[in-house]
């Protein structure tokens, strides 16, 4: 086991070697330079040009890579253009707010998804299996920008129980409870999605792992209805759920950059955003690289409680 | 390159005055926070460095310059006790200092730091926005603690405009080499010292900037005992923190004033904003190369329609490149009014008849183009589907794109120039020299994308920094102005108004039209 | 070395140490980390319009060879001559003709045909490939095909899965028909089926054979079954052939502890039959991939020698026409 | 020959399936007995209900789909179709054990051997984790395993295919039912190791003296364990015989059939006779017998009218219009 | 009765299991129609893509003519559902945003699925180093964070309907590949591809007729859902200025327009009606996609 995820950690390697040859060609073809070279119409050309000079964008792209790739290597992923700020540190700075929000958002996902997902199983065709049906697609058909608003009108402006956005009150001190009233309205938001696609996905793994023999089999035991669904068979049906995880961190870091735009909150994903307008290339590169090592880590600790929970996989 | 979305920035300017606060009867009260809502992250709090307006906001509460313009525009002491001493042949500024002045860490503010700070404008390794500035300044002199004297190579008329940035502490900041000092994040984000009205307290990113009032601020500390600026990333949930009473103050867009004016526990404060918007057409390419078609064009678009339906009636149909709160705009210039047929005759003239199809034909060549607007902006956006329908009644074609920012940029800039027509405005500076707009020598490389060219022009800009009295230099610029409503290089659409949504505990409070932060001491809170 | 006894031109189909490995790949750059001994060195030979029947427990590579014989897998060694000519080594464009010689029946009749795609679809993707029977006559052949194994040709627009899975073999078995191939190799043919089906499909393998004077090689586990329809049988235990005999020596006195126990093993036909001495054996087979040393029967073999553990049984012709590997018949004189 | 009460009397069992408006008679009208230590062969081809009708017993029948819509199934002398489920919660893997056909899936793959061998005793018996490991390792002994700690903390898909079944027995056999039920225990392993569970199953029944229903359809397996066979076929029972005599002389023409189909080791036969057509499925069961399709004897008669499980002599029933009225062909 | 074919144990009567013909398709189109949600789904969506196509003819305003005197003005017998911040008439707009949302959602869906299938049943099929190569490709893509790569092509190539159908297709293939794939991995090894090779099919012929038909199942789910989250990806491109361009209405960006809070209080049909019409759509997707997914399932039709 250690030496299957030695082996797949290097493995990464090559895939974010990849990744960042990808998004480095895709950044250079981009028409428009950056901001800092396109701001302010009044430095005269000289400025800027000694400015583009000093940041390297005249040299060949081959160069700039492999002078990027040799600072990465040693940790340093530069200065932001824009910001002006280590690159490590801005995102060091948001990382956790993002991380935060996506592991909430993955908890409430689980946590609403898995039993709906069984009991939809379990009761087919019942009442509660169309409802559930219909309440998750409603959830996967809902925008999220449009969904993040709606909340916040009902649930900060009218019934003011959460603030509308922010990741703390200003000024107070750290406390849990500030925090989760911030935290809940876009951590349900970014999960909606995905809490739906979990509900199908459970529910459907569900119902094949009834249908198995070991079900009837602990039927056959005398097992009440309880114990054959929930030791027998969640265990096997969370299986398959477990890869969904693994599949869904990308989308999620992508659809924080909505969220945290509704919401104001704190993380990467905004930051992103704003970095590719205005061609900060140093955190195009840097975030697209977390989001990828994410990405990929995502996808290791996926496989790893595959074969946690499954006894049949074997490295 | 060009501010398609704001000004080229100055330098902030303050300085107490006693006009414009609207005093309540019981009179400031000390304590208190108020919070601001903001929608950029600052970049720096170094005024030498700082070309956004969420960095100049925060500058302006830490910061104190020598000079600050009024609400009136109108350029007013602030450190200095007066405004410059000009020597008769216009080449040597001098100034005095109020004594006592404190920097933050307790220091006095001297002559020293002022020949500091702008000994740095001129320094070779200054990487910063202002150097273009500051070519015609030769030296800074220092006169005696409190005096300080600027050498000019040339007559500048705008350079008590410049006047206007900040003073660095020299005790903190002499052994950074300049070349460093941009990045210098030790002093512009950590921890800048400034001799201004507030006190840097705290940056945290994406969430909030803290300040606190400066006890030994030279003017007096300033009422409130805090301010914090609450960074947003969507105007929707700026709106919706300011309806929860999170936050006391906003910039608020035009499309959301029905809303604000819902709001009982608030009130809107409007003025022009120092800015114009307007349609730039290539001036290079024909048809816009005949001024005829120009003229046509400006009559065939509806300026007070939009202005009406985009701006919510809140802003001025503009006719000139100018600002009307600048002290160089003219008492009258030519018009073009919405007249379509005019315009369908004019272009008649021009040779434009309309083809089978109803779009106006010249040579076999339709009257067709592309108006182009950079994404991200809803209101350019909609100004371009609006001037199409307007251009579409007289039988021009004209297609609008949407192109994001950058992208827009290098392709409507030098050396590209490649376009029919933009929409685009210009915050203008608090000198109105137009040189850099409309001289064609600016065409090259400069602020010209447009490519006009006009000699008349020409030669009355290359002149008019020389001419230091403010009303003979006022009708020169007139001049240029004149011609440039007459020959309609752009469209000009209009002057927006800027509306400041403001908590009703706030008070003293009082708008600028160019600088959000604007005597923020006097500001307090009745709660 | 042939086994070849009688006239060379009787035999069609020859197999010589054939061996077929499996790579067992590890890893992300795929490293061969060790090998599945699917089938390690068979030798026999199948002569013209006879039936070879197969046999052996479940994993010991009765499939793999037969796949490989119809190279459907690449033969790792070993020579498999065809009407005297060895194929083992043909590309696959090469081996286009032998497509339409040798032609294979599978296990399981809902899995051997593609659920997309009619009955008429099915019989006549062979024929196109090999471009025969063109136009008309091609319908007319199908239909006459249809009928000899017992379908009836109005059904020759349905899917598969309207029929029953004895009428689905009955399918397979036409599109095998289908190239007029000399050998048909079935692969558990029969096994899927219920008795009563099973026995219809029996008669029309043996039926066809006789009409057609095909040669079958054909892969059962019920020893009832390949018993039936075999003139000579193979054992196969862990990839390696045990016995080679005649159906009737080889019921009559399997040679081959493994032969023994297999026969003992087969439940009595009537109640009151008594079978005194089954053999139970014991433990599992061995896992392919490593195989025991010596005799690979030796770990469970109750009449195993200490020399079974190392040497390994050469694979004789101990008595006339019966060949086994088993070292209880060192003794016995080769015969030549 | 029977004067006590039958451990397990099955009378006029009816199970339906229901597919879109269709009544599906799966079992129809099925019934038997099982006298305590004696083992009943159900044998009949793939879908003549075997499954369904010891499904049936255990009221673990499909649902939503299928129905057990009449009959009494008494254990006991107590209908077990009379009392709700909680009943079935008691007698289900502890008065009665089952074991089923397909050894590699009908072990939970995530639980270990261990786990689901003492889960039936703690749950059942009561039993304390040690006892209930105590006595898994008891029964492991029995179904003849060595290296029982080791099995018992494995999980199933390390086990060969022959090891499973056993662990099924030994599972089944924990609580001692009073009836076992195999439902084609060898039908998924190779001939050796049928011959070694056979063997096992055997030596069990004769040691707990439990009553054992073998289904299969393999009339070998049949005369190696049973002593007493119900012939099914299309959802009914068409004969049930004592062993010998059924073997010797089978009534039933699909009995018969169904023999004669089964290529014989010790004689040689040149053809195989064989039964014509295909088994009916449950939505197209003729009208009358439900073998007249395929029945070389079939008359006007067996067309029109269903024939009723008759009993012939003492222990022995068909259902054939051929041995109507103790006509013996 | 023919001799030989009574030695067969063949009859006449023998086929009673094929007493009724029933093709496959009509079997899935059967099984389809007993799931009632999917029904609805499919009417409903039929509704909405025929009113879409009959824009010109139905569309009582052109789209695109704003009638700013009349801006934001509620639902009336002239405006149907109202009028936009431009006065343009929301319903027009609606049905000529739909060809755009419909057609951007069905060209990806085509786009991403065709590349996929293609790629999938090559890797599927031919398995090793091909299979490692092409895996190892939709890794990176999948570890791309996908919305960033969309936003910087989007920026790149400029917005245009087909610039961002392509940017959808070539980001949005990974998926059905994987699944196109692993139904490839274990088809392949069903005996009738076995078969085909021993009568000397050629690769191609069995990848593309022999196995792809029987991978189209969740394929065909896939690309129905496909459909959906491409109509709402494309919305959430316009909540970043991406999306579909002016004057061009899409259902996205006039959801996005929409996104006003005084909008929202003062003018609820504008953000209302293209929000519940995506919602609808997708909801339709999803419903049908799900429908097909138990009437396409292969064990259903086989039994
Ligand atoms: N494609 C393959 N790749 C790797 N191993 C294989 C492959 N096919 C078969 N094997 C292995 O080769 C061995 C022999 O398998 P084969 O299918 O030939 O046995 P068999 O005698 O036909 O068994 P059965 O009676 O179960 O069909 C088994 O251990 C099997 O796991
Ligand atoms: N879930 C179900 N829905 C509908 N019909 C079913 C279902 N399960 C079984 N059947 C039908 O019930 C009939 C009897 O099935 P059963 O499983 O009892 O047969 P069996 O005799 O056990 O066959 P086998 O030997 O194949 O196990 C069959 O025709 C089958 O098609
Ligand atoms: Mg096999
Ligand atoms: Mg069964």
């Amino acid at each position: 086991m250690i030496s299957y995820i030695i082996k797949r950690v290097i493995m990464m390697i090559p895939i974010l070697f990849g990744i960042s040859i990808l998004s480095f060609a895709i950044m250079y073809a981009a028409p428009g330079k950056p901001a800092i070279l396109n701001l302010d119409p009044e430095i005269p050309p000289e400025v800027r040009e000694a400015q583009a000079e000093r940041l390297g964008l005249n040299d060949p792209i081959p160069v700039q890579y492999m002078r990027w790739l040799g600072n990465v290597s040693k940790g340093d992923f530069g200065t932001s253009y824009a910001r002006k700020m280590p690159v490590t540190e801005m995102i060091l700075d948001r990382l956790p707010n993002t991380l935060l929000l996506m592991a909430s958002s993955l908890f409430l996902a689980a946590i609403v998804a898995i039993p709906f997902g069984v009991i939809s199983a379990t009761r087919q065709y019942s009442m509660t299996d169309y409802g559930v049906t219909v309440g998750s697609f409603l959830g996967l058909a809902t925008p999220n920008f449009w969904l993040g608003i709606m909340l916040i009108m009902v649930f900060s402006v009218q019934l003011g129980w959460t603030p509308v956005g922010g990741i703390s009150t200003i000024g107070a001190d750290f406390s849990i409870l500030d925090r989760l009233r911030h935290l809940i309205l876009p951590a349900l938001v970014l999960a909606t999605a995905d809490m739906a696609g979990l509900t199908r996905y459970t529910r459907s793994s569900m119902l094949e792992v009834i249908n198995q023999d070991y079900i009837r089999t602990a039927r056959a035991k005398g097992f009440r209805e309880r114990r054959v669904v929930y030791k027998h068979g969640l265990r096997n049906g969370l299986i398959p759920v477990i890869t969904m995880f693994g599949l869904m961190l990308p989308t999620m870091i992508g659809g924080s950059a909505i969220v945290e735009s509704v919401f104001n909150w704190p993380g990467i994903g905004k930051m992103f955003i704003d970095a590719t307008f205005q061609r900060d290339y140093p955190v195009i590169m840097a975030i697209t690289m977390f989001g990828a090592i994410l990405t990929v880590i995502g996808n290791l600790i996926a496989d790893i409680l595959y074969a946690v929970l499954d006894p049949r996989i074997e490295y | 390159a060009c501010g398609g979305n704001d000004a080229p920035a100055e330098g902030p300017a303050e300085e107490p005055t006693e006009e414009g606060t609207e005093e309540e009867a019981t009179g400031p009260q000390a304590g208190g926070t108020v919070v601001l809502g903001t929608s950029g992250e600052p970049v720096t709090f170094n005024p030498l460095y700082s070309q956004d307006s969420a960095s100049a906001d925060v500058i302006d509460l830490i910061h104190a310059s020598l000079l600050e313009s009024n609400e009136e525009l109108d350029m007013i002491p602030m450190l200095a006790t007066d405004l410059p001493d000009i020597s008769e042949d216009g080449l040597t500024y001098t100034l005095t200092l109020n004594e006592g002045v404190l920097f933050h860490d307790g220091e006095e503010l001297t002559a020293e730091d002022v020949k500091f700070t702008y000994d740095i404008f001129k320094n070779a390794d200054y990487t910063g926005p202002r150097a273009g500035d500051f070519t015609e300044l030769e030296s800074v002199e220092v006169v005696d603690t409190y005096t300080v004297q600027f050498n000019l190579s040339e007559v500048d008329a705008s350079f008590t405009t410049r006047l206007g940035y900040g003073i660095l502490p020299q005790h903190i900041l002499e052994d950074v080499p300049v070349a460093d000092l941009e990045e210098h994040m030790d002093y512009n984000r950590n921890n800048p010292i400034g001799a201004g009205p507030f006190v840097f307290e705290n940056y945290v990113d994406g969430q909030y900037i803290e300040l606190s009032a400066f006890d030994d601020y030279f003017d007096g500390r300033p009422n409130l005992d805090k301010v914090t600026f609450r960074v947003f990333a969507d105007t929707n949930a700026e709106l919706l923190a300011f309806e929860t009473g999170e936050i006391d103050w906003m910039i608020l867009p035009a499309t959301e004033l029905a809303t604000a004016e819902t709001y009982d526990h608030a009130r809107i404060s409007s003025t022009l904003a120092l800015r114009y918007d307007y349609i730039g057409w290539n001036n290079d390419r024909a048809p816009f190369d005949d001024v005829r078609v120009r003229q046509a064009l400006t009559m065939a678009i509806d300026r007070q329609l939009i202005v009406d339906s985009i701006m919510d009636g809140r802003g001025e149909v503009a006719h000139a490149p100018a600002s009307p709160l600048s002290w160089a705009y003219p008492d009258s210039v030519t018009e073009f009014e919405y007249d379509p047929e005019g315009a369908k005759a004019l272009l008649e003239e021009a040779g434009w008849t309309p083809g089978a199809d109803g779009i106006l034909e010249k040579d076999g060549e339709k009257f067709s183009f592309e108006i182009l607007s950079n994404d991200g902006n809803v209101i350019r956006r909609d100004i371009g589907v609006i001037v199409q329908q307007m251009l579409g009644e007289i039988g021009i074609e004209a297609n609008p794109r949407q192109m994001e920012w950058g992208a827009f940029l290098e392709q409507i800039n030098p050396p590209n120039y490649d376009f029919d027509a933009v929409v685009l405005a210009w915050g203008l500076a608090l000198d109105p020299d137009p040189t850099a707009i409309w001289h064609s020598r600016e065409i090259e490389a400069g602020l010209n994308n447009i490519s006009y060219r006009n000699d008349t022009v020409d030669e009355l800009a290359a002149g008019n920094k020389k001419i230091v009295d403010q009303d003979e230099r006022a009708a020169v610029i007139g001049e240029i102005y004149e011609i440039l409503a007459e020959e309609q290089p752009y469209t000009y659409l209009y002057y927006p108004e800027q509306h400041i949504l403001l908590s009703n505990r706030v008070e003293g409070f009082t708008h600028h039209p160019r600088v959000n932060m604007y005597k923020v001491n006097e500001w307090y809170v009745t709660d | 070395m042939s086994q070849a006894t009688e006239n060379k031109n009787d035999v069609l189909l020859e197999i010589n140490g054939l061996k077929k490995y499996f790579p067992i790949k590890k890893g992300f750059f795929q490293r061969t980390v060790g090998n599945v001994k699917a089938v390690d060195g068979i030798t026999f030979s199948i002569k013209k319009g006879e039936t070879f029947g197969l046999v052996g427990e479940s994993g010991c590579g009765k499939s793999s060879a037969g796949r490989t014989i119809m190279r459907l897998y690449e033969p790792t060694e070993g020579e498999i001559i065809f009407d005297g000519k060895d194929i083992s080594k043909l590309k696959e464009r090469e081996l286009l003709p032998y497509r339409r010689d040798i032609q294979m029946v599978f296990q399981d009749p809902f899995s051997s045909l593609n659920p997309r795609k009619t009955v008429g679809a099915i019989l006549k993707e062979p024929l196109s490939v090999h471009g025969l029977h063109k136009g008309k006559e091609r319908q007319e052949f199908i239909e006459q095909l249809m009928e000899k194994v017992g379908l009836n040709p109005s059904y020759a627009n349905r899917y598969p899965h309207e029929f029953s899975g004895g009428q689905r073999q009955r399918i397979g078995i036409a599109r095998a028909l289908a190239l007029n191939p000399k050998l048909i190799i079935g692969d558990e043919p029969v096994s899927a089926l219920d008795v009563s089906v099973q026995s219809q499909v029996l008669n029309l393998m043996k039926d066809l054979q006789e009409e057609f004077g095909l040669t079958y090689l054909f892969i059962a586990h019920d020893l009832g079954v390949v018993k039936h329809i075999s003139d000579r049988i193979g054992v196969m235990y862990l990839g390696n052939m045990m016995e080679v005999a005649s159906k009737k020596d080889l019921y009559h006195e399997p040679l081959h502890p493994y032969s023994q126990a297999l026969m003992s093993a087969v439940p009595k036909s009537h109640p009151s039959e008594k079978k005194p001495d089954r053999i139970i054996l014991k433990g599992d087979i061995p896992n392919p991939s490593n195989p025991p040393s010596g005799c690979v029967f030796h770990t469970r073999c109750p009449k195993a020698m200490d020399h079974c553990k190392v040497n390994i049984p050469a694979f004789r012709e101990v008595r006339k026409d019966r060949y086994v590997a088993c070292h209880l018949y060192n003794d016995e004189p080769v015969v030549r | 020959m029977v004067t006590k009460q039958p451990l397990l009397d099955v009378r006029n069992l009816k199970t339906y399936f229901y597919k879109k408006g269709q009544e599906l008679p799966v079992v129809d009208d099925v019934s038997f007995q099982v006298n305590e230590g004696e083992t009943v062969a159900i044998v009949g081809e793939s879908g003549s209900g075997k499954s369904m009708t010891t499904l049936s017993i255990m009221q673990l029948v499909p649902s939503p789909g299928g129905k057990t819509v009449g009959g009494e199934i008494l254990f006991n002398g107590d209908d077990l179709l009379k009392h709700g489920q909680d009943r079935m919660f008691k007698v289900r893997g502890n008065d009665i054990g089952m074991i089923f056909q397909e050894p590699m899936t009908s072990l939970n793959p995530v639980l270990t051997i261990g786990d689901q061998l003492m889960e039936t005793l703690i749950y059942h018996k009561k039993l304390t984790k040690k006892q209930a490991y105590a006595r898994a390792t008891e029964m492991l002994e029995l179904v003849g395993f060595s290296r029982i700690d080791e099995i018992l903390g494995d999980y199933p898909h390390r086990l060969s295919g022959g090891m499973r079944q056993r662990v099924m027995i030994a599972m089944a056999m924990s609580c001692d039912p009073k009836l076992l039920i195999a439902d084609e225990p060898t039908t998924a392993l190779d001939v050796t190791v049928q011959a070694q569970i056979l063997d096992l199953m055997r030596g069990l029944s004769d040691k707990f003296h439990s009553a054992i229903i073998l289904i299969t359809h393999d009339l070998g397996v049949v005369a190696e364990l049973a002593d007493r066979v119900v012939v099914m076929y299309a959802g009914q029972v068409v004969e049930e015989a004592d062993i010998v005599p059924l073997f010797d002389k089978p009534l039933h023409p699909y009995t018969v059939g169904l023999m004669e189909s089964v290529p014989k080791l010790d004689v040689e036969q040149e053809r195989l006779t064989s039964i014509a057509g295909n088994v009916p499925t449950p939505d197209n069961f003729p009208k009358g017998c439900r073998f007249v399709t395929r029945c070389p004897h079939a008359f006007d008669r067996c067309a029109k009218e269903q024939p009723e499980l008759i009993e012939v002599e003492a222990g022995r029933k068909v259902r054939c219009f051929l041995h109507e009225g103790g006509y013996f062909a | 009765m023919d001799a030989q074919l009574e030695n067969h144990g063949l009859e006449v009567k023998d086929n009673q299991i094929l007493g009724k013909r029933r093709s496959l398709l009509s079997i899935i189109v059967a099984k389809f129609f007993q799931n009632k949600l999917a029904v609805i789904g499919l009417v409903t969506l039929f509704i909405i893509t025929l009113a879409c196509l009959l824009a010109p003819y139905l569309a009582p305003h052109d789209p695109a003519y704003q009638d700013l005197r009349n801006r934001l003005a509620e639902p009336s017998s002239t405006h149907w559902l109202g009028t936009d911040h431009l006065g343009r008439d929301l319903f027009s707009r609606m049905l000529y945003g739909g060809q755009v949302s419909l057609y951007v959602g069905f060209a990806s869906m085509l786009g991403a699925v065709t590349i996929g299938a293609v790629i999938g049943a090559v890797a599927g099929y031919f398995g090793g180093l091909v299979d490692a190569f092409l895996m190892r490709m939709v890794d990176v893509i999948l570890a791309f964070p996908n919305i960033f790569l969309l936003i910087t092509l989007v920026a790149i190539l400029q917005p245009s309907i087909n610039i961002l159908i392509l940017v959808f297709a070539l980001l949005s293939w990974t998926g059905t590949a994987r699944v196109v794939r692993g139904e490839f991995l274990s088809l392949k090894k069903r005996e009738f591809v076995l078969a085909s090779r021993t009568i000397g099919m050629s690769n191609t012929r069995i990848i593309f007729s022999q196995i792809l038909p029987n991978a189209l199942g969740p394929v065909i789910v896939a690309a129905t859902l496909a459909v959906g989250s491409f109509i709402l990806a494309e919305s959430a491109l316009s909540f970043f200025g991406l999306g579909v361009q002016p004057p061009n209405a899409s259902w996205g960006n006039m959801l996005t327009d929409s996104q006003s809070i005084t909008i929202f209080r003062n003018a609820w049909w504008y953000p209302t009606f293209p929000g519940l019409l995506i919602l609808i759509t997708v909801l339709c997707f999803n419903f049908i996609g799900d429908g097909l997914r138990d009437a396409l399932d292969p064990r259903v039709v086989e039994k």
